[in-house]
């Protein structure tokens, strides 16, 4: 099995540099083609791992070598495949298989095609890194390395301003979570005495509670930053300048998840704090609404997708927090396929659109790609959480669980939440597919993307469809590592109300959405009408002037602050007090040089003045000597000692 | 051969140097660097040659000098040392064949051998003399570099440069000789050997005292904030060479010689003076960082981060602790390769376009694509990325510190977020972006000559980020010694307490070291 | 009536007064020579004096071997005092006059060194420092410091130019005003002790405890006074700048050595048993005018525009300098003063010769004065090797190790320190740090400038002929390999020391 | 009333200070060389008392060589001035400053 | 009492002698002044028993070395009237007034050990001349030979400075000229 964990692990990184030597050269059908089959190939292995998990096989384990070994501290690259990660890999694998393969045509008429490929698949090897590592360590190797190709692949179309902007807030706020990471791995290790997973948890037990919160904290922060929870959640939104499988892989099923991850992977340490679990459920339901409310005005296409994997993000960390870490896990799995495909429709679309982003400026398209409006349609459905799509599985469990857990202003939010889903999934479908044909105003011709990108994504449509009917092989398989609480609500009446109720709701707001912006004729905003200049539209537009408060007030008064360190402090302050020293030791030189006035009589004078001086000290100081005892005396009833 | 390696490491290039007057102009670059090529495989030899388990000194030679007043020739390396050693050939033979047309190349290259005699010299020696003596004698080299091939401000900077490293050290030379007085006083005999000075255990107001005068002198070479301000002079005036030994090498003496005199002299000292270091360490770290992140000039953005990776090194050596003095050692290295780099890749725009300001580019990754690839990585490797050599000995410090201080941890933490943060700023205005200048429209890409001596730096990089127990092991055995001799003379339980010992249980009688007092 | 006298030649030790016979015969026998044929060539005298120095030094070394081997040796009624300390200033007094000697062989003419006049004053001078060392009676020094001096003014004007004119009556002048506080001062010792033998002054003062303590203040303050002159302490130094630039290169660098080794012997003998038996105040002074003169010095060095000029400033810093071991007043502090000023005459002759050998007889329009910095503008493009040297020297003179200077300046420090003198180590120590500011200027003048205009490099070997590339080579080989005659040089100073009691 | 050493080495001090003054003050260098004679014929005065009253005779010994000292000094002196006075035409200090600063 | 009263006059007159020396504005008074002063001196060395020192004084401080500032005064043309700025007196007046004042008031102090033993003691029956040429031919023989040298460095600096040689400055001559300069000596002498 050992081969198949490193053909998983390795044949990213040969497709990454097989590509990298490419990337000086004009556009090269078969780096793609190379590439995407060492990404099949991973995936295959992943899947070879998977039916050995399945199958009840041990629990693969490698150690290839040693990184860092100082003092008590000793790093491998260790690699694991367990129940847990072997869930990552097949969605990782799978969706960038799809993502691979969907790019030769997305990328089709790209100078930099050899290059995107380069960067992709080293995102897939980071990420493997990330998801296989049996330490910390290696999580965090493949954490920043997922940073790395995720600031990459933001600023691919490196051109753009807005696109280099993005790359760069993108890495600086995940370099802010992942100083938390790292604190927390400190805190791991100086109190364990390890970074293995496995050494470490056996240890956390018997730590006092209070280091074990700062741990789960200073952990979770990262989690915050790669997952793009509140208060770091901005680089998101603004990341979907790169190319759309970016978005579709990264963005949307992978590498945002990372922070889920952790918090699965680190389940018996949360286990242990409660309170913690608590907050991060919160905090996961507040960004579920929240992004949710952003979706519900957005005018860019991949913005709506954006937020809304930014909410179903929330979703999971509910679950996770309240240590429904199965669940978590499940709904990460059906989220990255449903999301990816809508992202990947997406991505068809603005194909077809010259790369329109407002979907105002669109519909009607259901005629001209209607493969794509198919797939986008049951990928909604399945966000959404209509029976028997993926989503209903996964994301009505997350329901229960809050019901269960007795959480029931969680349970309520989300549930509101699922509704807002709902909407702003059918709005974007609404106004994308149907309705009139806006497009011809801006004179384009929509054309359905190539087939074999289609076909690319069908495997996710599938499993965007059946995914939910794996729920019982991957709880069995999955809770021998994790926790397995079965969530039943205990009365088989309330269940159904719940479910059903839940189902109409979303149904309800289904069928708002289309009402409003499939049957009814829809304008193009331009900033008059009624609802546009609502105050609540605008706070929702502006994305609640958080942007804005960190332009205004980090952002800019940074630069001032840099500046003013540079050119008042170190330059007038550090830097011109030493040069101040040496200035008085060459004006003093200066000042006085005119002692050597070079007449005679001047110099003669000096000397004599010598004598006088020491003279004048000679008496003061032989005064001194004789009536010692009597100045001291005198400078005793001074006070002086 | 072999017993006398440190010394052919040491003077073969400055003998090398002064036939090197005698060479034919034209051909002076060739011989330069194969002199450089020979000296970096004799810094080979000896790193082949060297015992990566013995914790303590090898190749020693010894040497009486002034044996009246306890002056010898001793050298040695350790597990410490060894490697700066190495990386200074290596650098100084990538700095030779990078060199570009530069008139009067002939004396440039004879000063670059000088100067590679003298750091060899100042990691080698193991008398605090000798040491004074290399550690001196390297500031004249560069006084020349700069001053003579610099900017229009070379004069300045140069005299700036070489005055203030001058006074600290001079400073220093006075603590050196108190240490040897005392030595003196407690066995009757003078001797500056260091590992004899290791024996003393001083009562802790002198190594109060001590530790400020050495510190001056070694804070300043470091740069240390607040005596940070020659550094962007010396870096923006002087020629590409310069600023690539200056940052790779030399600022590294001032951390070294922490980790070598500091740390085992004073304990009680170091622990004591643990806190304020720290604090301006992470002063370092973030004030220059912002300040890197307001520069114009690409050249100063580098200079200004590297005093702030020496802020990481600096609080990973008051780690006081195995993980945090080996993150820190090999950070040195780490960071020596990643600014070496970095300047040579300034060098490289500033050859062709003849100006470091980042108002002057933009979109460069258009035209120069492998520049920008080599320039990216490099720039990662400097914000610390995983698996590239600068997160090692980041990581290593910091993780190191945090045994310390949480607190001050998290604050030097902020390194990682302020570095990404100019670095990918200046990174930007670099790269990215349309071409917005005609002048850049068609500058040719890095050829042979820099791709000679950026791919090697660019290995190492990698492969030392992913593998770095060849430089880790030794360097972690070196530093355990140190960190015992250090616990084993503390005298202040404070200073007990903070540093770790590693041999659990024993404790080493206190009556068979001479007392000081 | 008086009795006859009777003296035993044996217990005159006549033996003692060969050192000093020996340039006096010399000068003699060139006054007769030049007497008996006139415009003979100055080869003659140059390499006459030289014989005679070599013999000078031979007797010299040979009374070190008596006093290594028999102690502190006197003679001639006890006038003559040769101990460590007079030996070692004799060495290095005869060694630096063997050094300077040479460079009156220049290949331009200079008026100085055509009159076999000159010759005959060089060697008398010598003689009248070596009294001057080798004695402890007051009275002998001081006819042995005026017998010098007159020899040294006269030699300084006979440069013959107006500078050299003025530095000559300026240089005799406030000499003349220091010879009367050497009286005075002599005078007031022999008012309290009965005695003008510096011995016997320190054992009647010790005897009655310092008694007379304002006496004693008086006659020290006044001593101070005509010593400080001669070693150019601050406030007595004014003269040294100006006769500096008024003389000859060569000469001004001889006279930063030897005038001033020999008043260095002065003070030791006198100062340091009033330190070490309690005048506090006498400690106070020196420390105070050790430091300001050090400081001060350097601060004025740092504003010249002239090289000679800033090398005379740099000459009364290092005095001040060297002051210090006096102050200090311990074995290690006075052999480090020998060990200094040895490695110090090596350096600083060197860069004397340096200026000598680039002196131009007519100063082009742009340029005031003999050696202005300009002049070395661009030097290592025109003459690398003499910028080189030139560097070389100025380094050493900077206390850059490993050359020559630097030894003597950290045994000095190192003594300081010893001593509990940390405050001063650090005042010295930092003081290197000014001085390395205008040392540095040169090199910078010399190595990242361009030449001026018209300056093709002749000019720095103008004056360069075989004897003069001579010394400077003996120079640089000292200046650089110091470290390795360093410690048998230093085992020999300090036994010398310690063995004559200091 | 008794005239002891003090007396003398009082007035020896009172001489003294007027060589000072005339040192300090004589622009003219002839004069100014008198000056310093002043200076030496005070301290002469002091040894010679000093050597009466202790009935020592080194006092004497070292006013006599500071008579010698004298005469050389005048010599010497007196030759620069003249050198200077042939080229220069003065003898007045106050020309004599070229070199300063 | 005479004693004292001779000590007063002498030293009143010598003082008003040296004050007009320092004061004087013409030099001829002053060169006047300073020959009696020397003169009053002598009688001092005379009341003191110094009788071998009073003669010497006289004879070369009057006769020498004041004959050589009276060809000097000639020579240099100063008897007239001399001008001299009357800069920054109170410096000198204050220095000197200081430092007179201070030593005279530590030297007004009698001294406290007088105990000292005389090395080389007056012989009673012995004229003072005698007594001199005794300690100055066995103890000060050494310093009485290096004033001989120091007495024929005076001379020969004497010739050297005050003669024709320095009429003509090597130093500033170009090489052609010194040569043309020694052609023509060895003309005059050839012919």
């Amino acid at each position: 099995m050992e081969l198949y964990l490193y053909l998983a692990l390795f044949s990213p990184l040969v497709s990454s540099l097989f590509s990298a030597l490419f990337t000086a050269t004009p556009k090269k059908q078969f780096t793609g083609i190379v590439a995407s089959g060492l990404i099949i190939l991973a995936f295959v292995s992943s899947t070879i791992l998977l039916t050995h998990i399945l199958s009840g096989g041990d629990v693969v384990h490698v150690e290839l070598m040693t990184w860092m070994a100082t003092g008590d501290l000793y790093i491998p690259f260790g690699f694991v495949v367990d129940q847990v990660s072997v869930t990552m890999m097949m969605v990782v694998t799978l969706v960038s298989s799809v993502v691979h393969v969907y790019s030769i045509g997305y990328m089709d008429h790209d100078k930099g095609f050899n290059r995107f490929f380069s960067y992709l698949s080293a995102f897939v090897f980071s990420m493997m890194i990330l998801v296989m590592s049996d330490n910390f360590a290696g999580l965090f190797i493949g954490w920043e390395g997922v940073g790395l190709c995720s600031w990459l692949l933001i600023g691919f179309w490196y051109h753009k301003e807005s696109a280099t902007w993005a790359a760069n807030e993108a890495f600086i706020m995940n370099r802010i979570a992942d100083l938390g990471m790292l604190i927390g791995l400190f805190l791991v290790y100086w109190n364990t005495g390890t970074l293995q997973y496995e050494q470490a948890f056996a240890a956390m037990p018997s730590l006092s509670t209070d280091i074990l919160t700062w741990m789960g904290i200073f952990l979770f922060i990262g989690a915050m930053g790669k997952s793009a929870q509140f208060p770091l959640h901005t680089w998101l939104a603004d990341a979907m300048e790169g190319p759309t499988p970016v978005s579709a892989l990264i963005h949307a099923a992978t590498m945002v998840t990372a922070g889920v991850y952790l918090v699965i992977r680190a389940n018996p340490l949360y286990d242990l704090i409660p309170n913690v679990g608590l907050f991060i459920a919160s905090l996961g339901a507040f960004v579920a609404f929240y992004a949710a409310s952003m979706a519900l005005v957005n005018r860019d296409m991949k913005r709506i997708i954006a937020y809304s994997t930014l909410s179903q993000l929330g979703y999971m960390f509910v679950a996770a927090g309240l240590g429904a870490y199965w669940v978590a896990l499940f709904h990460l799995m059906a989220h990255a396929f449903f999301k990816a495909l809508l992202f990947l429709g997406a991505g068809n679309v603005m194909h077809a659109m010259h790369d329109e982003l407002d979907p105002f400026k669109m519909g009607g398209l259901k005629k001209p790609m209607k493969a794509t409006f198919i797939m986008m349609t049951l990928a909604s459905v399945a966000l959404a959480g209509i029976f028997p799509f993926a989503g209903f599985f996964s994301k009505d469990l997350i329901l229960e669980v809050s019901i269960i857990e007795h959480h029931y202003i969680i349970y309520s939010v989300l549930l509101f939440t699922a509704g807002l889903t709902a909407f702003y999934s059918f709005r974007l479908v609404a106004l994308i597919f149907h309705g009139e044909e806006r497009y011809k105003l801006f004179g384009i011709h929509p054309h359905e993307a190539y087939k074999f990108m289609l076909v690319a994504m069908s495997p996710l449509l599938i499993l965007a469809i059946i995914a939910g009917s794996f729920k019982m092989t991957y709880f069995e398989m999955v809770t021998a590592l994790l926790p397995a609480t079965e969530y039943h609500v205990h009365s088989v009446a309330m269940y159904w109300i719940m479910t059903i109720g839940t189902q109409i709701f979303v149904i309800l707001a289904i069928a708002f959405a289309y009402k409003k912006y499939a049957m009814s004729p829809v304008t193009v905003p331009d900033g008059t009408s009624k609802m546009e200049n609502r105050l609540c539209y605008k706070i929702l537009i502006n994305q609640y002037y958080i942007p804005y408060i960190y332009q205004e007030y980090v952002v800019k008064p940074y630069r001032e602050l840099s500046t003013i360190f540079w050119k008042e402090i170190d330059m007038k302050i550090v830097d011109a007090s030493v040069d101040g020293i040496a200035k008085i030791f060459y004006s003093t030189g200066e000042n006085t040089r005119t002692m050597q006035s070079g007449n005679l009589s001047t110099m003669l004078k000096w000397m004599v003045a010598g004598i006088v001086a020491l003279l004048s000290l000679a008496v003061v100081f032989g005064l001194a000597v004789r009536y010692s005892d009597e100045i001291k005396v005198i400078l005793s009833g001074l006070g002086v000692q | 051969m072999l017993d006398h390696i440190l010394s052919i490491i040491i003077f073969f290039p400055a003998v090398a140097g002064i036939l090197g007057f005698l060479v034919q102009k034209d051909s002076v670059r060739a011989y330069g660097i194969a002199v450089a090529g020979i000296e970096f495989a004799l810094s080979l030899w000896l790193w082949f040659s060297f015992d990566s388990s013995v914790s303590g000194m090898q190749f020693m030679e010894q040497l009486p000098l002034v044996p009246a007043f306890g002056i010898n020739y001793i050298l040695g390396v350790d597990g410490i040392s060894v490697f700066i050693i190495i990386l200074a050939s290596f650098f100084t033979m990538i700095g030779i064949s990078s060199l570009g047309e530069t008139k009067d190349i002939k004396n440039m290259i004879v000063t670059l051998l000088f100067l590679q005699m003298t750091m060899a010299g100042v990691f080698a020696a193991l008398d605090a003399i000798l040491f004074y003596v290399f550690w001196e004698l390297s500031l004249v080299p560069m006084l020349y570099i700069i001053g003579a091939w610099g900017g229009p401000l070379r004069v300045y900077a140069s005299v700036k440069f070489f005055l203030y490293t001058f006074t600290g050290s001079l400073v220093m030379l006075v603590g050196m000789l108190f240490m040897a007085y005392f030595y003196y006083q407690a066995t009757g005999v003078w001797s500056f050997a260091i590992l004899e000075w290791y024996r003393l255990i001083l009562p802790e107001s002198f190594q109060l005292w001590l530790f400020a005068a050495f510190f001056l002198g070694f804070a300043i070479k470091v740069p240390m904030f607040p005596f940070h301000t020659w550094l962007p002079y010396a870096h923006g005036q002087a020629p590409t060479i310069g600023s690539v030994i200056l940052a790779a090498i030399l600022l590294k003496m001032g951390t070294y010689a922490f980790i070598r005199f500091s740390l085992p002299l004073f304990p009680d000292a170091s622990v004591f003076y643990m806190f304020p270091i720290a604090v301006l360490a992470i002063i370092m770290i973030i004030y220059t960082a912002m300040v890197a992140y307001a520069q114009k000039d690409v050249k100063q953005v580098v200079a200004y981060s590297s005093v702030s990776h020496m802020g990481v090194i600096i609080l990973g050596t008051f780690a006081l602790n195995v993980e945090g003095i080996s993150g820190s050692i090999f950070l040195m290295i780490a960071h020596g390769v990643v600014s070496g780099a970095l300047f040579l890749l300034v060098g490289v725009i500033y050859d062709r376009r003849h100006t470091k300001l980042m108002s002057e580019f933009g979109g460069l990754a258009h035209v120069m694509p492998r520049y920008a690839t080599i320039f990216g990585l490099m720039m990662m490797a400097s914000v610390g990325l995983p698996l590239t050599i600068n997160f090692v000995g980041e990581f290593l410090s910091l993780l190191g510190f945090y045994q310390q201080s949480h607190i001050l941890t998290l604050l030097a933490g902020m390194a990682i977020i302020v570095g990404a943060i100019y670095m990918l700023a200046a990174y930007k205005k670099m790269f990215f972006g349309e071409v917005t200048n005609e002048a850049n429209r068609n500058l040719p890409d890095v050829n042979k000559r820099e791709l000679f001596a950026l791919i090697p730096l660019a290995i190492i990089t990698v492969w030392l980020g992913i593998y770095p127990k060849p430089l880790l092991e030794p360097i972690n055995n070196s530093v355990k010694s140190v960190v015992q001799l250090m616990h084993d003379k503390a005298i202040t339980d404070e200073a007990k307490s903070r540093i770790p010992s590693l041999v659990k249980g024993i404790e080493i009688t206190k009556t068979s070291t001479p007392e000081a007092h | 009536m008086l009795a006859p006298v009777n003296v035993s030649l044996d217990s005159l030790n006549l033996v003692t007064l060969a050192p000093m016979l020996i340039p006096i015969l010399g000068a003699l026998l060139i006054l007769i020579v030049e007497v008996s044929k006139a415009n003979l060539h100055k080869t003659l005298y140059v390499m006459l004096s030289l014989l005679f120095l070599a013999l000078d030094l031979g007797a010299v070394l040979e009374s070190a071997g008596v006093f290594a081997a028999n102690g502190t040796l006197l003679g001639v009624f006890d006038v003559m005092l040769i101990d460590g300390l007079a030996i070692l200033a004799q060495i290095i007094i005869v060694g630096a006059s063997l050094l300077f000697i040479p460079l009156a062989l220049t290949h331009s003419r200079f008026h100085e060194f055509s009159y076999p006049e000159f010759f005959a004053l060089f060697l008398f001078m010598i003689s009248g420092f070596q009294f001057m060392v080798a004695s402890d009676n007051l009275i002998l020094i001081f006819v042995g410091l005026e017998t010098a001096s007159l020899a040294l003014y006269t030699i300084i004007a006979m440069h013959n130019r107006d500078k050299s004119f003025e530095a000559a009556v300026k240089y005799f002048t406030m000499g003349a005003l220091s010879a009367g506080f050497f009286s005075f001062g002599a005078m007031v010792f022999y008012a309290l002790t009965g005695s003008v033998e510096i011995n016997q002054i320190s054992a009647v003062l010790s005897a009655n405890h310092y008694a007379d303590m304002g006496y004693v203040l008086v006659g020290t303050v006044f001593m101070l006074g005509a010593i400080g002159f001669k070693v150019s302490l601050i406030p007595f130094h004014t003269w040294a700048p100006d006769v500096y630039e008024g003389s000859s290169a060569a000469m001004a660098g001889y006279m930063s050595i030897v005038p001033k080794i020999a008043a260095f012997i002065v003070a030791i003998r006198f100062f340091e048993f009033l330190i070490h038996s309690g005048v506090v105040w006498l400690e106070i002074a020196l420390y105070a005018s050790v430091v300001i003169t050090m400081t001060a010095a350097n601060m004025w060095a740092l504003v010249q525009n002239d090289v000679k000029r800033m090398l005379a400033y740099s000459s009364i810093s290092h005095a001040g300098f060297v002051m210090a071991a006096v102050l200090i007043g311990t074995t290690q502090s006075n052999s480090a003063l020998f060990l200094y000023w040895m490695l110090f005459a090596f350096t600083n002759l060197g860069s004397f010769s340096m200026l000598w050998i680039s002196r131009q007889k007519h100063l082009p329009e742009h340029q005031p004065s003999d050696h202005t910095y300009d002049k070395f503008a661009g030097m290592i493009k025109t003459s690398p090797m003499a910028a080189v040297v030139m560097g070389l020297f100025m380094l050493s003179l900077a206390g850059i190790p490993p050359f020559a200077l630097f030894w003597g300046k950290i045994y000095l420090i190192s003594s300081a320190v010893t001593a509990g003198y940390t405050i001063l180590a650090l005042i010295m120590a930092l003081n290197s740090a000014i001085a390395a500011y205008y040392y540095l200027k040169l090199i910078v003048y010399m190595f990242m400038k361009e030449p001026v205009m018209g300056n093709d490099g002749q000019v720095y070997i103008s004056n360069s002929t075989i004897s003069l590339q001579v010394i400077i080579g003996i120079a640089s080989i000292g200046t650089i390999f110091a470290i390795i005659a360093l410690n048998p040089i230093l085992e020999f100073i300090t036994s010398f020391v310690y063995n004559s009691g200091y | 009333m008794e005239i002891g050493l003090n007396h003398y080495l009082v007035l020896s001090t009172i001489l003294f200070s007027i060589g000072l003054v005339g040192v300090m003050r004589r622009k003219n260098l002839l004069m100014l060389f008198f000056a310093t004679e002043i200076l030496l014929n005070s301290v002469n005065i002091a040894f010679a008392a000093i050597s009466h009253y202790y009935g020592d005779l080194t006092g004497q010994m070292f006013a006599f060589f500071v008579i010698a000292i004298a005469a050389s000094e005048v010599a010497v002196g007196l030759g620069l001035l003249i050198v200077w006075h042939k080229r220069h035409g003065n003898i007045d200090l106050e020309y004599m400053s070229t070199m300063r600063g | 009492m005479f004693e004292a009263i001779a000590f007063y006059l002498f030293a009143f007159l010598t003082i008003v002698m040296f004050y007009i020396t320092v004061t004087t504005s013409q030099a001829l008074h002053a060169l006047t002044a300073l020959a009696a002063g020397m003169i009053l001196i002598s009688a001092f060395f005379f009341i003191l028993g110094a009788d071998f020192l009073g003669a010497v004084q006289i004879i070369v401080y009057s006769g020498a070395v004041m004959a050589l500032y009276a060809f000097g005064m000639m020579f240099f043309d100063t008897t007239r009237e001399l001008k001299e700025k009357k800069g920054n007196n109170a410096i000198i007046v204050g220095l000197s007034i200081i430092a007179a004042v201070l030593v005279v008031v530590i030297f007004a102090a009698p001294m406290v050990s007088t105990n000292m033993a005389a090395h080389y003691p007056m012989v009673a029956d012995a004229g003072n001349t005698q007594e001199v040429g005794i300690v100055l031919f066995t103890k000060y023989l050494v310093p009485f030979e290096l004033a001989a040298v120091m007495l024929l460095v005076a001379m020969v600096a004497g010739i050297v400075l005050a003669g024709k040689k320095m009429d003509l400055s090597l130093t500033l001559m170009d090489e052609a000229e010194i040569q043309q300069i020694k052609d023509e000596q060895n003309k005059k002498v050839l012919s």
